[in-house]
């Protein structure tokens, strides 16, 4: 049994879902019935998923399943799409994201995102960190330097550039850049981050780095990430998601999706029957 | 022996046969393939010669204009009297005429163009951006003497109403009206900069729980610079070289002065003057015009330069 | 149009007669031989003379010569004959003042002969703004005080204490025109204007300046006073026998105004008219007709027999 | 330790959200604005030359009296102009972007005429006039006829044309005229009937536009010299003329001579409008209707 | 031992080579230690190989391995890209196609090319047959009737379009578009008919009509077929190529290829093992 089945969820006061019951485990999202539409197409059908504190759990799946479009609905970016239409419910720390009331750039301060290309803004490598506090407000020099090292160390990314600092972010390596960007997301010092394939455009040497780092990072955030190298989320993750075209096929730890699939469909995936 | 085989035998046409029998035939093919890149190569020549015919009939008549009036005199001359007794032409009153009409442009321009280039390209809804996108089109298709009659018999008379003391002929109201006319070119030629700047880089700063506004602010404004600045200077360009708005509006004043509520005469609206007295040729009248269009093309030509200048060599690379 | 079932039956006529079954439409031409011309006539120069020729040269179109085609242009007396001194120049050249002896000269070099034809009197006028309601009547002597660079004018007071303190704004045409070389030479005897006059090319911008400025104040021909009495008003100029307003009756070379009035011309390249009847036959409609058009241009009629004499001698011509 | 104290995030938050709504209104009001003006000015127009405009009015001959004026002469100086503009602006347009896109080696020629022909983009068009009147009016003593004028225009315009074929020319695939190699067509073979065709909207397209752009200047004729009487219609290229410009230009400078001379400038101006709608629709529709189907 | 060390050849008067003497077949393509560059890319390294008259010859490679650069060397397509050098010789029926008197027009009337994307004329059905006839001077509508009938046949597609012959050919499905393009290449009847992945953008179904086609067309015709579906090479081929980094690892009888390949990295790559 699927362990979006076996979940047995304590609530809030306001209605919204903190705890897994049976594990005493601290749920930070919490998917239900969602589904997602961009105009006619039908991306997500049906997906019920929860995701764990301090936890890295892996979404997999071939591509087209929906697996980008699912981990940006958890910080909204998907309705930068202006034909997407959704039902059903998310929430996030017991509140429901979709709601109206809840603001997008609230949200997303509070949940990261690392993109599957390096996206790092056209600045200095300072001042693509030192950008997320900024727009919020902080303008002390010391402080920002602070978070700056801070970040970048947490990024594993410090020694590479603390002597070049000032230098344009477009100088790194694919990998460094990479590691940038995930700077760029701690400095805000979020509470999630989500990550859509964030080695696929690297080579092996950067991946494994950022694996060690995604490693490291899992101690203080929880992480989501999409790949579709199965070898890597079975190395990173708790949890792993299985996705094919837009539904949940299977969602439990990763040794059981790997070793023990319960469904036929995740078995030939991993196996490397299609996709 | 033969290589080529006859499979084709029984057929009712033989088209080998017919190709191999036209191919001797077919010398025309052949004479027109040698002329051709040469009659194209003579047409594309065409645009060569008239910057070249351009360049001559300028230079040879200017060069004319300085033997008779001191280079000096002429750049440094607060006082243009072309037409008097005693001629006097110092470019000086035109210079200023020409460069505060098209700060005034861009006082209107660069702040609404940018800002509308900003609605379009971050704002507005694709269906939005499709319907306003050719309506402000429009607004840069309207011939110039449209404008300049909107200046002289509608923006002048409302801004006389406002400023006590304006002229009934001045060179704010053509100022303003240019600035309209080259509303379309910033806005249409920044919003290009802006939107090729790649979707990462928004999704990277709004996933960061930036607002819009930040977002232009601190990451597509940065990253477009070079394309928003190149359209400045291209908008700049255009109004050093408007002639009929200030034509009509501006009066041919050669005051020597910064106060707008005046009127000013520009380069191109002296060269209108000039041209439409019809000064007959070999006086010095006539060559002077020949003086100010230099003066006029240069000055367009490097804003032009400047303006590829700029959008090469700061091309941000993402 | 109000005018048409005149044209189309003027067309068809036309039309019709294809070779020399005319008979002229109007009796004035003599000979059946003219009334088939084609071809174009040319005519230039002053401004101040252009709306009296240009009805004039729409006349004849419309009613006498379908397929001859006269072209009205106003660069300003002097522009005009700059390019009517020359060779396969303009065939008239309209001119508000006479001509000058240096421009003879130019025709004698250029080899043809130009022959001079008064075509009405004007009264140059000074028009002042609707609602200055202080310098209503001004001395002769006033009025040269405000152009002149030696006047000592610069304020309405500095003339009569009792005149607003406030500074005076005097305008004219430029020196492409003849009005401005009649002013300088005829009124100022050939001394400098005052620095600060305002000189336009076109006439509209200083009935505009002058209509919209309290303190504006310019000179033209009569004609240009007349269209727009609405706009201006006129000064009454008082030459030693009390103040005389400009108007058809007071402009005439022994009337009150003469001290102000001029005759106006058109020049006619006579070898051209030699050489091409259509242009013989507009100047002896000129001839003959502009006594009739000249009052509702604003312009004197000229004693019959003067006109007379000018038929005269363009029938010589034949 | 925590440098990002939230509830400092949070308070933040609201202002950054009203800046950004206030923000978005005044870029807003400021796409607006030149929408306003444009409406303005075509009321203004309209108000003023609507009841102007009949049948008389657009087929009568020029007149001094404003109520008898008409303006086919300035309608068929228009269309001669174009007589003369369009081939020639097409043929030299279109063979120096075959030339450009097709033939000429990427080196320095190819880049010299390049930046030569962006250069000439942004000459002023009075330039041209003045290029128009030393070199066809007066050296080539054509005078100011329709045939002087329309070659001043070409030149004009020529850059427009050029870059839009260019443009064409690029999009066309580069596998139809390897499929057209490929059967052994030359090379002329291939860009008369497989890349001029497929290039032909683009073409047409830009060729429009520049139209509508000599239709609408008035500069490089003020310079060149057009009468402001002007009665017969011109009857071909090597005739004078004046155009729908010009005539508002005329109009709006006597306007102090006779008051409706102002309606008929607007009434011109309408007119003027109306064609350079019409041409610019016509260019839109052959945009959408032969859009790259491959 | 692979067949193009197996090949002993006969040679016609002026030195070209005409006939295997072993096999006793007709040789219509022979290529000499051909090199080829793209500007400072070494794409093609020594390649040799002979191309049988009324055979299909197969190329097949990963991606990148020089097989369209190859076979467009064969109608000299390859020197549309101007930074292109080219060593060694490609002789055609006997005469060297490389050499500068060779005009490439004519040999590109004798060589038709069907490529990956099908790539009509926006033009109707009719006159992108009649095409290659017109612009080699065949005018008369008679004859082109008949050459456009006669080539939609030998495409097999006739049937198909013989009512909408005057509509655009845009309006075609991909496989009939592909099979229209094998029906222009036929109107000029020529000798060598290259393919480059021809149905690489096929569905299956039209796939294999077009294999079908194939079959038919080399009763004439001789054939030279990129494609990266080594089924397909199985299918319809008689020799094979293996192409690997711009060389000729191994060329042999098809059998032979797929059967028992003489070079491990051909065996590699038939199983899947990589590429
Ligand atoms: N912006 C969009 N507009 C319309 N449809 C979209 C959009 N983005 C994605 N889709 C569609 O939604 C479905 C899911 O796409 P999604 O990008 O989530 O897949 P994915 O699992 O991330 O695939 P990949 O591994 O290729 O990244 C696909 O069918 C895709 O075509
Ligand atoms: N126009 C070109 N300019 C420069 N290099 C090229 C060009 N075309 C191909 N190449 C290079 O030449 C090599 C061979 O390319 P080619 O297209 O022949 O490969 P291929 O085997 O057909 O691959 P595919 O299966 O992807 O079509 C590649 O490294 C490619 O990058
Ligand atoms: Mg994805
Ligand atoms: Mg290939
Ligand atoms: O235009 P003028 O009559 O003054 O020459």
């Amino acid at each position: 049994m699927a362990l979006s089945q076996k979940v047995n969820i304590a609530y809030n006061e306001k209605g919204g879902p903190l705890l897994d019951v049976n594990t005493d485990k601290k749920i930070v999202y919490n998917t239900k019935d969602l589904n997602l539409w961009y105009g006619k197409d039908h991306a997500l059908k049906n997906i019920n998923l929860a995701v764990y504190e301090r936890e890295v759990t892996a979404i997999i799946g071939p591509s087209g399943c929906g697996k980008s479009t699912y981990i940006k609905t958890l910080n909204r970016m998907v309705q930068l799409v202006p034909t997407v239409r959704i039902s059903g419910d998310i929430s996030y720390r017991g509140k429901s994201i979709l709601d109206k009331s809840y603001k997008v750039e609230d949200l997303r301060t509070r949940v990261g995102m690392v993109f599957q290309k390096p996206n790092p803004f056209p600045k200095s490598i300072y001042d693509n960190v030192a950008y997320g506090p900024r727009i919020h407000g902080i303008k002390n020099r010391k402080i920002l330097d602070q978070i700056v090292e801070k970040s970048l160390r947490g990024a594993a990314i410090w020694d590479e550039v603390k002597d070049r600092l000032n230098e344009n972010a477009y100088g790194l390596s694919g990998g460094q850049q990479q590691r940038l960007c995930i700077a760029r997301c701690l400095a805000i010092e979020p509470d999630v981050i989500l990550m859509d394939e964030p080695t696929s455009a690297l080579d092996p040497k950067s991946t494994l780095k950022v694996e060690e780092l995604i490693h490291e990072l899992k101690k203080e955030y929880s992480i989501i990430i999409v790949t579709h190298n199965m070898q890597q989320a079975a190395r990173i993750s708790d949890k792993t998601a299985f996705f094919l075209n837009g539904e949940v096929v299977e969602y439990d730890e990763t040794d059981v999706i790997f070793s023990n699939p319960s469904d036929k469909r995740t078995e030939d995936y991993i196996t490397g029957r299609f996709g | 022996m033969e290589a080529n085989s006859a499979i084709k035998e029984g057929n009712a046409v033989n088209v080998r046969e017919m190709i191999e029998e036209k191919k001797s035939k077919r010398s025309m093919t052949n004479v027109i393939e040698l002329i051709m890149p040469k009659v194209l190569l003579a047409i594309a020549t065409i645009s060569i010669l008239t910057t070249i015919g351009i360049l001559f009939t300028l230079l040879s008549e200017t060069i004319e204009f300085f033997s008779r009036v001191p280079f000096l005199d002429f750049f440094t001359g607060t006082v243009l009297r072309p037409l008097s007794q005693n001629p006097e032409f110092g470019v000086l009153p035109l210079l200023t005429g020409t460069i505060i009409s098209s700060v005034i442009a861009m006082f209107v321009a660069v702040p609404i163009g940018l800002m509308t280039a900003i609605y379009l390209s971050e704002y507005a809804s694709d269906k939005i951006r499709r319907l306003l996108k050719p309506m402000l089109e429009i607004l840069a298709g309207i011939p110039t003497i449209v404008y300049g009659f909107f200046a002289f018999t509608f923006v002048t008379p409302i801004l006389r109403e406002l400023i006590p003391g304006l002229q009934a002929t001045n060179i704010l109201s053509p100022g303003i009206v240019m600035g309209i006319m080259i509303i379309p070119m910033v806005a249409s030629l920044s919003e290009d900069a802006m939107s090729s700047v790649p979707n990462s880089m928004r999704e990277g700063a709004l996933a960061l729980g930036s607002t819009k506004l930040e977002v232009t602010k601190k990451v597509i404004i940065p990253a477009a610079m070079s394309g928003i600045v190149a359209s400045f200077v291209l908008g700049i360009s255009r109004a050093i070289g408007e002639t009929m708005i200030v034509t009509i509006a501006s009066g041919s004043s050669k005051n020597f002065t910064f106060d707008i509520t005046q009127s000013m005469q520009t380069m191109t609206a002296y060269i209108v003057e000039v041209s439409s007295g019809d000064a007959p040729s070999g006086s010095t009248i006539y060559y002077s015009l020949y003086a100010v269009a230099m003066t006029l093309f240069v000055f367009t030509f490097l804003m032009n330069l400047l303006a590829r200048y700029i959008s090469r060599k700061f091309r941000e690379e993402y | 149009a109000c005018g048409s079932g005149n044209e189309e039956a003027t067309t068809e006529t036309n039309e019709q007669t294809a070779s020399d079954q005319t008979e002229a439409t109007e009796d004035e031409t003599e000979e059946d031989a003219t009334s088939d011309l084609s071809g174009s006539v040319v005519v230039d120069g002053s401004g101040t003379v252009y709306p009296l020729m240009s009805v004039i040269a729409e006349e004849y179109m419309y009613t006498e010569q379908e397929n001859v085609s006269v072209e009205v242009s106003r660069a300003g007396t002097s522009a005009g004959f700059g390019r009517f001194l020359v060779e396969n120049g303009t065939d008239f050249n309209n001119a508000s003042r006479q001509i000058k002896d240096e421009e003879t000269a130019e025709a004698d070099a250029a080899g043809f002969e130009v022959m001079e034809m008064k075509v009405a009197l004007d009264g140059l006028t000074f028009v002042i703004n609707k609602e200055n309601d202080w310098a209503t009547d001004l001395t002769k002597e006033e009025l040269i005080s405000i152009f002149h660079h030696d006047g000592g004018v610069t304020k309405w007071s500095d003339i009569r204490p009792e005149f607003p303190d406030e500074e005076i704004k005097p305008m004219g045409p430029n020196e492409n025109h003849g009005t401005y070389e009649f002013f300088y030479e005829k009124i100022l005897d050939k001394e400098d204007l005052v620095d600060h006059v305002n000189l336009q090319q076109e006439y509209s911008t200083l009935v505009n300046l002058v209509s919209e400025d309290v303190n504006g104040i310019a000179f033209f021909g009569f004609g240009y006073y007349v269209n727009n009495q609405d706009k201006l008003q006129a000064v009454n100029v008082d030459f030693g026998n009390g103040p005389v307003e400009p108007s058809l009756e007071t402009i005439g070379e022994d009337a009150q105004y003469a001290p102000f009035t001029r005759p106006v011309f058109t020049y006619l390249n006579v070898d051209n008219a030699k050489a091409k009847p259509e242009v013989l036959d507009f100047a002896l409609f000129v001839a003959n007709n502009v006594n009739e058009f000249a009052g509702e241009t604003g312009f004197a009629p000229l004693p019959e027999e003067e006109v007379q004499a000018y038929v005269d001698a363009l029938e010589g011509l034949k | 330790m925590k440098y990002v104290d939230a509830a400092v995030v949070q308070k933040k938050m609201n202002s950054r959200l009203a800046t950004n709504s206030i923000a978005k209104t005044i870029f807003l009001l400021s796409t607006m604005f030149g929408l306003i003006v444009l409406a303005v000015l075509i009321f203004r127009v309209l108000s003023e030359g609507i009841t102007w405009i009949n049948i008389d009015f657009l087929t009568g001959r020029l007149s001094t009296h404003a109520d008898r004026a008409g303006i086919m002469g300035a309608i068929l100086g228009t269309l001669w102009l174009m007589v003369v503009v369009a081939p020639v602006t097409m043929l030299i347009g279109v063979g120096t972007a075959i030339y450009l896109e097709c033939y000429a080696k990427r080196g320095r020629i190819h880049s010299f005429i390049q930046t030569n022909i962006s250069n000439l983009a942004g000459v002023p068009s009075i330039v041209f006039g003045i290029l128009g009147l030393t070199i066809f009016v007066r050296a080539l003593d054509l005078g100011n006829i329709i045939l002087a004028g329309g070659l001043t225009m070409a030149l004009l315009v020529l850059p427009i044309v050029v870059v839009a074929s260019q443009e064409a020319i690029r999009a066309v695939p580069a596998q139809l005229s390897e499929a057209s190699y490929g059967m052994g067509a030359t090379k002329w073979q291939t860009i008369k009937n497989i890349i001029l065709p497929a290039a032909l909207p683009g073409i047409l397209t830009g060729a429009i536009l520049s139209l509508s752009r000599a239709i609408g200047e008035t500069a490089p004729l003020v310079v060149i010299g057009i009468p402001a009487l002007l009665i017969p219609f011109p009857g071909g290229i090597m005739d004078r003329f004046t155009v729908l410009p010009m005539q508002i230009y005329y109009w709006t400078l006597d306007s102090s001579l006779v008051a409706e001379y102002a309606n008929l400038a607007a009434a011109t101006i309408v007119v003027l409008l109306v064609v350079l709608f019409l041409l610019n629709s016509i260019a839109i529709v052959i945009r959408n209707k032969f859009q790259q189907r491959y």
